[in-house]
């Protein structure tokens, strides 16, 4: 009965939002002078128009997809990780590089520069762990400000040492990935590649590895009560390094991704401008760090931005009436509409 | 005073209170005794203003009132202390005594006043208490203390308290009793919730009687007993528990010459030595406070020691992790269930694995099995009687007593030779403490070794094959069943000597 | 595959296209992709206005689409190609990769990227000698300099750049052995506010030229100009014009005339792909008052004297006398 | 290298420190209340927008302060409702408050002045620079101290009175009441949501100001995204100092400081991108010094024993 009540309301809230968004959205191109049948018609295509469209929007998703995944299992296990951004940046940095300099190319270079990417995006954010471990160091902080530093860093590193001198360009960036190494696309002629499965098959893992696992178990006794968890003798050092570790390697693969199926190289503020690492964090925390959640709500994030691509394309509208449909929309979605009422109700009757 | 009539309060479907009749005499204490989710907390928040009753009538000075929020409840006289601390830890007891009537010069805080009216409330009903001191670092009986003092600070004429009594020691207690009669003397009027009989005995003017959101009685002390009492709430008799002579065994735990360390670094603990044999049950006597947190956290592993061995089962376990200690056999009902004992917001299930999540048949090669997980769980809650809709639903959503029943089922059942149980039955209705105190009872009488801690001296003495006193992080006293008495225990507890 | 499912797909969906290919049989189209949004920099405002007054003029239908990432900027130029856009240009470096691939891929379709070079028998490139209009820039700060010490505000400390700052280090040195140039990098392409506190501090340091070479921050050079009553510069297009009694000089680009050559050359059916260089004797970069005429009148602190020097030194490197090498080369 | 410490050090700091101070104080007074702000920087944005916005229409840089205020305050009790009212994720509010202001400002720079990028008029009148009678007389401090805009001084100022407000006034310690024991508050007959609201506003008040204090005050000019996440650092600001105006205070100062000092930096041999770091470096070298102590504290009253 309940849970019907439950199920009604998950539906209804996503559509009120998605309303109201729309609606918000619809004045301010009136505002600007254009149709507005026209403009979410255009939106509409340009993420899911055809089969092309449709794999733009999923290939966006992947960085989203994996980030996101991150930021949602630090969070079950009570840590807040607010470094996808940096950590995404230094694995894609080091797998661009990695790549670049292992003396063989194809499958086993391209696997061994992605797990490179990962593991020392994974290291960063263990840093902040084991700084938040042994010295206090309020997680928040310390991630948020590890961010400006990998992507500074990152930048050094294509600019100086690592960078790419056959080419005459201008925004520093690494050597192209040989072909052989490639992440290939799943479809010729379409952007989405095989990261796309590989964060599909990930998510379910991590769904797995959440529910049905005894660390997974730990994970999330630790991340609700971690008094209990200690008294139940895990270990909360051990299960916060190993998941503040899990946590920065997804990061890292997002980026380690997009590098070997998309830009292959990388190339400065490629992955820090399109926001990915912050979609993603919204996806896990709009999604309640549900992996499969997180993985739904980062497509939907994604073919927002394609959309708003579409409108840009063939309409007048200012591209900045795209990111504004897209902020109200999540803000909305993010409000407990419909069960703010039974909320508000019941939370008076509660302690 | 005060009048309820025909009060009801629905939850949904749920009816917390069905048609309640209450009223309160000036200058009476008027109790309300009932089990864990009879509804007493309900009808007390209906009267302060943080509920509104379904339907039923509320009448302060015989005029009818709607009460739509504290504010309200304040306005007519009323205050309430709550059965969970409303208190701030970082401001001084002035400031939480004084909060939302400070004293101001304009709209400065005016803490200087604050503190002298405090102190002078303080000594006009006779409680000792220091304006200045922060709340996180007063002892849980000054708390209460605030908290009363908050509510007359407030100019309450009807003060409610919410089952005041369930942390306090036995001397706490009393002072707290005594409190209560002055404040009546005082020309106040109360209504007290408790789940001790002994206490409403001792106070209580009238009584009145809960049980399923119903009145099932209401009475004059005079007229009545706690076997009546007991009867009415729990709706039979309940019967008297023996210990039956088992000889015991060899040593299960070994403290010996036990020293730790509290989180500021001083001295919590100093030279314990604790053994506990087969069919065993050694009851360690305190008022909290005293060094016994700090114990339980080393035998468990949760702190470190800074001297001394700890053995199970001949094992040397000093400082190891939690996960060792318990795979050596220890098993441990914490003395905190909230903030060790569960996680509120996980499910019951999660909560009932938590000990046995890695071991099977539970789990095979670091993943859970369901089917098993289930059984396992449906099994516990049948054996224990815990009261839940489902056992998805989270933890918090059950009373105190249905989860201490919880916490009880996963750490008895776990057939360990060694259970280390703190404070078992801390604020949970006669019914729930019955079953609690059987089924330690009956670890023992299988020939399990039992460390009780408990700072409610009826347990201890109820329970106890042997009994040793703690007083500022020392044994100071060490008893046989047989010449154990209250008053012996209550006077060490209390840093007396006893010849 | 692609693009037959694209074009599919577009046939059937959108009344406002139709219009569009429908013309595409009498007109020819051109898109012009824009790796970022128009407002970031004058730079793609000239390329957008270059490209449309061609299209006008020898009437090409013309479409301008803005990205605002890489990515992005992929996808738009495989819709462009998709939508059957007969010419597609588009610029700068972060185009390079994205163009490769789209061009690569339909090799039966005419490309053209401004201000990056993408070697392809499909694409037209065009790259500018931005140094040599730095090192004019430089040497008319290092003569004009009355306290020896000059300064440059970079976007960011990246490879790009290098071609204004050590063409312009270069130019000062040329004329002013004793000169010190002062290098700081903001950090940011859009961030005035501290593009204003670097440009106070370079002036504390005792510069009285500053050269903003930051795109948008820009702005805040030339606010630090007018309070701390400095001198500066801009980029790209004529910038004195906002304030002329404090930005003395600016460095040109033209990337719209040769947007519009580029579209005009393709209008006419003179169109034909391989790499342009544009340097002083092309007309494709130069200096306001050195190279190009401008609406606002030169200022003392520059003075006559420094602009015939400076028009000499142009003189010599159009000729080949003096060489100013493409610091990217080196 | 001489060059290192100069006179201007300071004169820089403070001016670079000012939006940083007031957003972080508009983050502390809603750390205090519960309410964890990420949308600093949205916040800031606006007013900086607003601000410049009314200056090019009235003229009249007080009252373009006033109208920065009052607009950006409207737009803050957007991030109070979801947050307060409908109980939205703080994070996720934040964050979507961030890109709604950035969607916003260039959509109504280009409606508003048909410009993209960046708005600026040479006619528009900047915030005056103050000389200090007294100090200004002084003459290493006059140099020194004297001469920012008036926001720079009112940022002080208002650290002073927020200091004094929490910890003198009977209102300020209502706000910290709401932000320890919402719950115990909230049965005192404290209502909580109008103290959030006032939090809220507070903050939407001062990050107005420090959005002023960068486009009317540092430069006189707005250009897209201009507060280039100043809003995130003003947020760590806010946490070091632990929510306490005068850790705020000494926390931005810190960060102003550490940047005006990296510009300085980049006249030795160190790579740019190096020096670019040192804020964030020193920054998190300074969280091994003030650690925030509270921190298991509030764990432990979160969960909330059994009494
Ligand atoms: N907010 C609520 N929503 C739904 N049901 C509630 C709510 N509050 C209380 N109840 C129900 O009302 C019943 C009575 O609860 P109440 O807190 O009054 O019990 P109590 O007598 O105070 O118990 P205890 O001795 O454990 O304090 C409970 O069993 C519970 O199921
Ligand atoms: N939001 C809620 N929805 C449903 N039931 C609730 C809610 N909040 C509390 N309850 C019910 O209220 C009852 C009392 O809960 P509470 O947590 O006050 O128990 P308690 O007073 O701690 O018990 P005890 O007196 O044994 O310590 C419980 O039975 C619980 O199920
Ligand atoms: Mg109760
Ligand atoms: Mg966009």
């Amino acid at each position: 009965m309940s849970k019907m009540k439950g199920h009604i309301s998950n539906i209804i809230q996503p559509v009120f939002a998605i309303f109201v968004g729309l609606a918000v959205g619809t004045i301010a191109i009136l505002l600007a002078g254009e149709s507005v049948f026209l403009t979410y018609r255009e939106m509409w295509e340009g993420a899911f128009g055809s089969l092309y469209f449709l794999s733009n929007t999923l290939e966006r998703s992947i960085p989203i997809i994996l980030a996101g995944l991150g930021v949602a299992f630090a969070f079950r296990a009570g840590f807040f990780n607010l470094g996808a951004e940096g950590q995404l940046v230094m694995g894609a940095v080091t797998t661009a590089i990695v790549t670049v300099y292992l003396p063989f190319q194809g499958f086993l270079n391209l696997v061994i520069s992605i797990g490179a990417g990962m593991l020392i995006a994974g290291l960063l954010s263990f840093f902040a762990g084991w700084m938040e471990q042994k010295f206090q160091i309020n997680l928040l902080i310390s991630t948020l400000l590890l961010n400006y530093i990998a992507v500074l860093f990152a930048g050094y590193l294509v600019s100086e040492p690592f960078r790419d001198t056959t080419s005459s360009g201008g925004v520093a960036h690494s050597v192209m990935v040989e072909d052989a190494s490639k992440l290939p696309k799943l479809l010729t002629g379409m952007n989405v590649h095989y990261g796309f499965v590989l964060a599909i098959i990930i998510t379910i893992l991590l769904a797995f590895i959440i529910k049905r696992t005894t660390f997974g178990y730990e994970v999330r006794m630790l991340g609700q009560n971690m008094f209990f968890a200690q008294y139940g003798g895990i270990n909360r050092k051990k299960v916060m390094f190993i998941s503040m570790l899990i946590s920065g390697m997804l990061a890292g693969l997002a980026g380690s991704v997009e590098v070997m199926g998309m830009h292959y190289r990388f190339i400065e503020g490629a992955l820090t401008t399109p926001q990915f690492a912050w979609t993603g964090l919204m996806a896990a925390l709009l999604a309640n760090s549900n992996p499969v959640g997180t993985a739904i709500i980062a497509i939907f994030l994604a073919a927002l931005d394609t959309g708003a691509l579409g409108v840009e394309r063939n309409t007048d509208v200012p591209n900045a009436i795209s990111d504004i449909i897209q902020a109200v929309l999540i803000l909305f979605i993010s409000a407990k509409f419909t069960m703010a009422f039974i909320k508000s109700k019941r939370k008076r009757g509660a302690k | 005073m005060l009048e309820l009539r025909g009060i009801t309060k629905k939850y949904g479907e749920f009816t917390a209170n069905d048609q309640i009749d209450f009223s309160l005499v000036k200058q009476e204490i008027h109790a309300i005794v009932g089990e864990n989710g009879a509804g007493k907390t309900t009808l007390m928040r209906m009267l302060y203003g943080m509920e509104e009753p379904t339907s039923g009538d509320i009448f302060v000075h015989d005029k009818k009132r709607k009460i739509q929020s504290p504010n309200d409840a304040i306005g007519l006289g009323i205050g309430m202390v709550h059965q969970h601390f409303m208190l701030f830890p970082s401001f001084t007891i002035a400031e939480n005594v004084v909060f939302h009537h400070e004293p101001r010069k304009k709209w400065r805080y005016d803490r200087k006043k604050a503190n002298q009216e405090v102190e002078q409330l303080a000594k006009k009903f006779g409680m000792e208490i220091n304006p200045n001191q922060k709340i996180s670092d007063a002892p849980v009986g000054v708390q209460q203390r605030v908290e009363i003092l908050k509510v007359l600070y407030q100019g309450a004429e009807i003060i409610i308290l919410d089952e005041p009594t369930a942390v306090l020691t036995p001397l706490e207690v009393k002072d707290l009793l005594n409190s209560l009669r002055e404040l009546v003397k005082m020309g106040k009027s109360i209504i007290l919730i408790t789940h001790k009989l002994n206490e409403v005995m001792e106070v209580a003017d009238r009584i009145t009687v809960l049980r399923d959101g119903k009145v099932s009685g209401s009475l004059k002390k005079e007229a009545t007993d706690t076997e009546e009492l007991s009867r009415l709430m729990v709706g039979r008799e309940l019967q008297k528990k023996q210990l039956p002579k088992v000889t015991s065994g060899k040593a299960v735990l070994d403290v010996n010459q036990v020293y730790v360390n509290d989180s500021k670094n001083k001295a919590a603990v100093e030279n314990i030595s604790v053994q506990v044999h087969q069919g065993e049950i050694v009851g360690v006597a305190g008022v909290s406070g005293n060094g016994q947190s700090e114990l339980i956290q080393a035998i468990t592993g949760l702190v470190k020691t800074s001297a001394g061995k700890i053995r199970i089962n001949d094992h040397d376990v000093t400082n190891h992790s939690v996960r060792q200690i318990r795979d050596r056999g220890l098993s441990h009902i914490p003395e905190d269930r909230y903030l060790w004992g569960a996680a509120k917001s996980a499910s019951i299930l999660d909560n009932l694995i938590m000990t046995d999540y890695r071991k099977s048949p539970l789990a095979q090669r670091g993943i859970l099995n369901k089917g098993k997980i289930h059984s396992y769980v449906n099994n516990s809650i049948k054996r224990f009687d815990v009261k839940a809709s489902s056992i998805n639903t989270s933890a918090q959503y059950l009373s105190g007593g249905n989860l201490q029943k919880l916490i009880a089922a996963r750490e008895i059942q776990k057939d360990t030779p060694l259970l280390l149980a703190a404070e078992p039955t801390r604020g949970v209705d006669i019914g729930a403490m019955e079953f609690i105190h059987e089924q330690i009872i009956e670890k023992r009488n299988n020939g399990d070794a039992v460390l009780l801690i408990s700072s409610e001296l009826s347990e201890i003495l109820a329970l106890s094959d042997r009994v040793l006193v703690m007083f500022e992080g020392k044994i100071v006293g060490e008893f046989d069943r047989e010449n154990v008495s209250e008053e012996k225990l209550s006077l060490l507890m209390a840093g007396g000597t006893y010849e | 595959g692609t693009e037959s499912e694209d074009e599919s797909s577009n046939g059937e969906n959108d009344e406002g296209n139709a219009e569009n290919s429908e013309s595409k049989e009498e007109a020819k189209s051109v898109a012009v992709v824009l790796t970022d949004q128009i407002g970031v920099n004058p730079f793609f405002q000239q390329i957008a206005d270059g490209a449309k007054q061609a299209a006008e003029e020898t009437g090409l239908e013309i479409n301008v689409i803005e990205s605002s990432d890489t990515t992005e900027t992929k996808q738009n130029l495989e819709v462009a190609v998709a939508e059957g856009y007969d010419l597609i240009l588009t610029a700068t470096f972060d185009a390079v990769d994205p163009l490769t691939t789209v061009a690569e891929a339909n090799p039966d379709r005419d490309f053209a990227i401004i201000d990056a070079i993408v070697d392809l028998p499909n694409v037209k490139s065009a790259e500018f000698k931005e140094y040599e209009a730095s090192f004019l820039l430089g040497a008319a700060a290092g003569l004009a300099t009355e306290t020896d010490t000059v300064g440059i505000i970079p976007a960011q400390d990246i490879a790009l750049l290098d071609k204004y700052i050590v063409g312009f280090q270069e130019g000062v040195a040329h004329v002013n052995e004793n000169a010190e140039v002062l290098v700081n990098y903001v950090g940011s392409f859009e961030d005035p506010a501290k593009a204003k506190e670097i440009a106070l501090q370079q002036n504390s340091n005792g510069a009285d030229f500053i050269a903003a070479a930051a795109a948008v921050s820009d702005l805040g050079v030339f606010e630090a100009a007018a309070e701390a009553g400095f001198y500066t510069s801009g980029q790209d297009i004529d910038r004195t014009v906002e304030d002329p009694e404090h930005v003395v000089l600016s460095q040109l680009k033209n990337t719209d005339v040769v947007a519009y050559d580029f579209v005009k050359e393709y209008g006419n059916g003179e169109f034909s792909t391989g790499v342009q260089s544009f340097g002083l004797a092309e007309d494709g970069v130069g200096l306001t008052y050195v190279t190009a005429e401008s609406e606002s009148p030169l200022n003392d602190f520059i003075g006559q004297d420094t602009i015939d020097q400076v028009i000499e030194i142009k003189d010599q490197i159009i000729s080949g006398e003096i060489e100013v090498k493409n610091p990217l080369e080196q | 290298m001489s060059s290192l410490f100069d006179l201007s050090l300071i004169d820089s700091t403070l001016r670079m420190m000012a939006p940083l101070l007031l957003a972080g104080l508009g983050g502390a007074i809603c750390a205090r209340v519960g309410i964890f702000n990420v949308g600093l920087d949205g916040l800031m944005l606006m007013g900086a927008f607003i601000g410049v916005a009314a200056n090019a229409f009235t003229n009249n840089i007080w009252l373009s302060i006033l109208i920065a205020v009052v607009g950006t305050l409207i737009f803050s009790l957007l991030f109070g409702y979801m947050v307060i009212h409908l109980q939205a994720n703080m994070i996720v509010t934040g964050i979507a408050i961030n890109f709604l202001s950035i969607g916003a400002t260039t959509f109504a720079l280009r409606t508003i002045f048909d410009v993209q990028g960046a708005y600026y008029n040479n006619e528009m009148v900047g915030l005056p620079t103050w000389r200090i009678p007294v100090i200004d007389d002084i003459p290493l401090l006059g140099n020194l101290l004297s001469g920012q805009s008036p926001v720079v001084y009112l940022g002080i100022l208002i650290t002073i009175a927020m200091y004094i407000f929490l910890k003198k006034s009977v209102l300020g310690s209502h706000f910290d009441a709401v932000g320890i024991n919402p719950v115990a508050a909230k049965s005192q007959g404290i209502k909580i949501k109008k103290i959030q609201y006032q939090a809220v506003i507070i903050s939407g008040i001062l990050c107005a100001l420090g959005g002023v204090q960068l486009s009317l005050g540092q430069v006189t000019m707005f250009s897209e995204n201009m507060t280039g996440g100043r809003g995130f650092i003003a947020l760590v600001a806010t946490m070091l100092g632990q929510s306490n105006p005068i850790g705020v205070f000494l926390s931005s100062s810190l960060f102003g400081f550490t940047e005006a000092i990296s510009i300085r930096f980049q006249g030795l041999n160190i790579p740019t991108n190096f020096t670019l770091m040192l804020p964030y470096v020193i920054t998190i070298l300074a969280m091994f010094i003030f650690k925030d102590r509270t921190q298991l504290n509030a764990m432990k009253n979160s969960q909330g024993s059994s009494r």
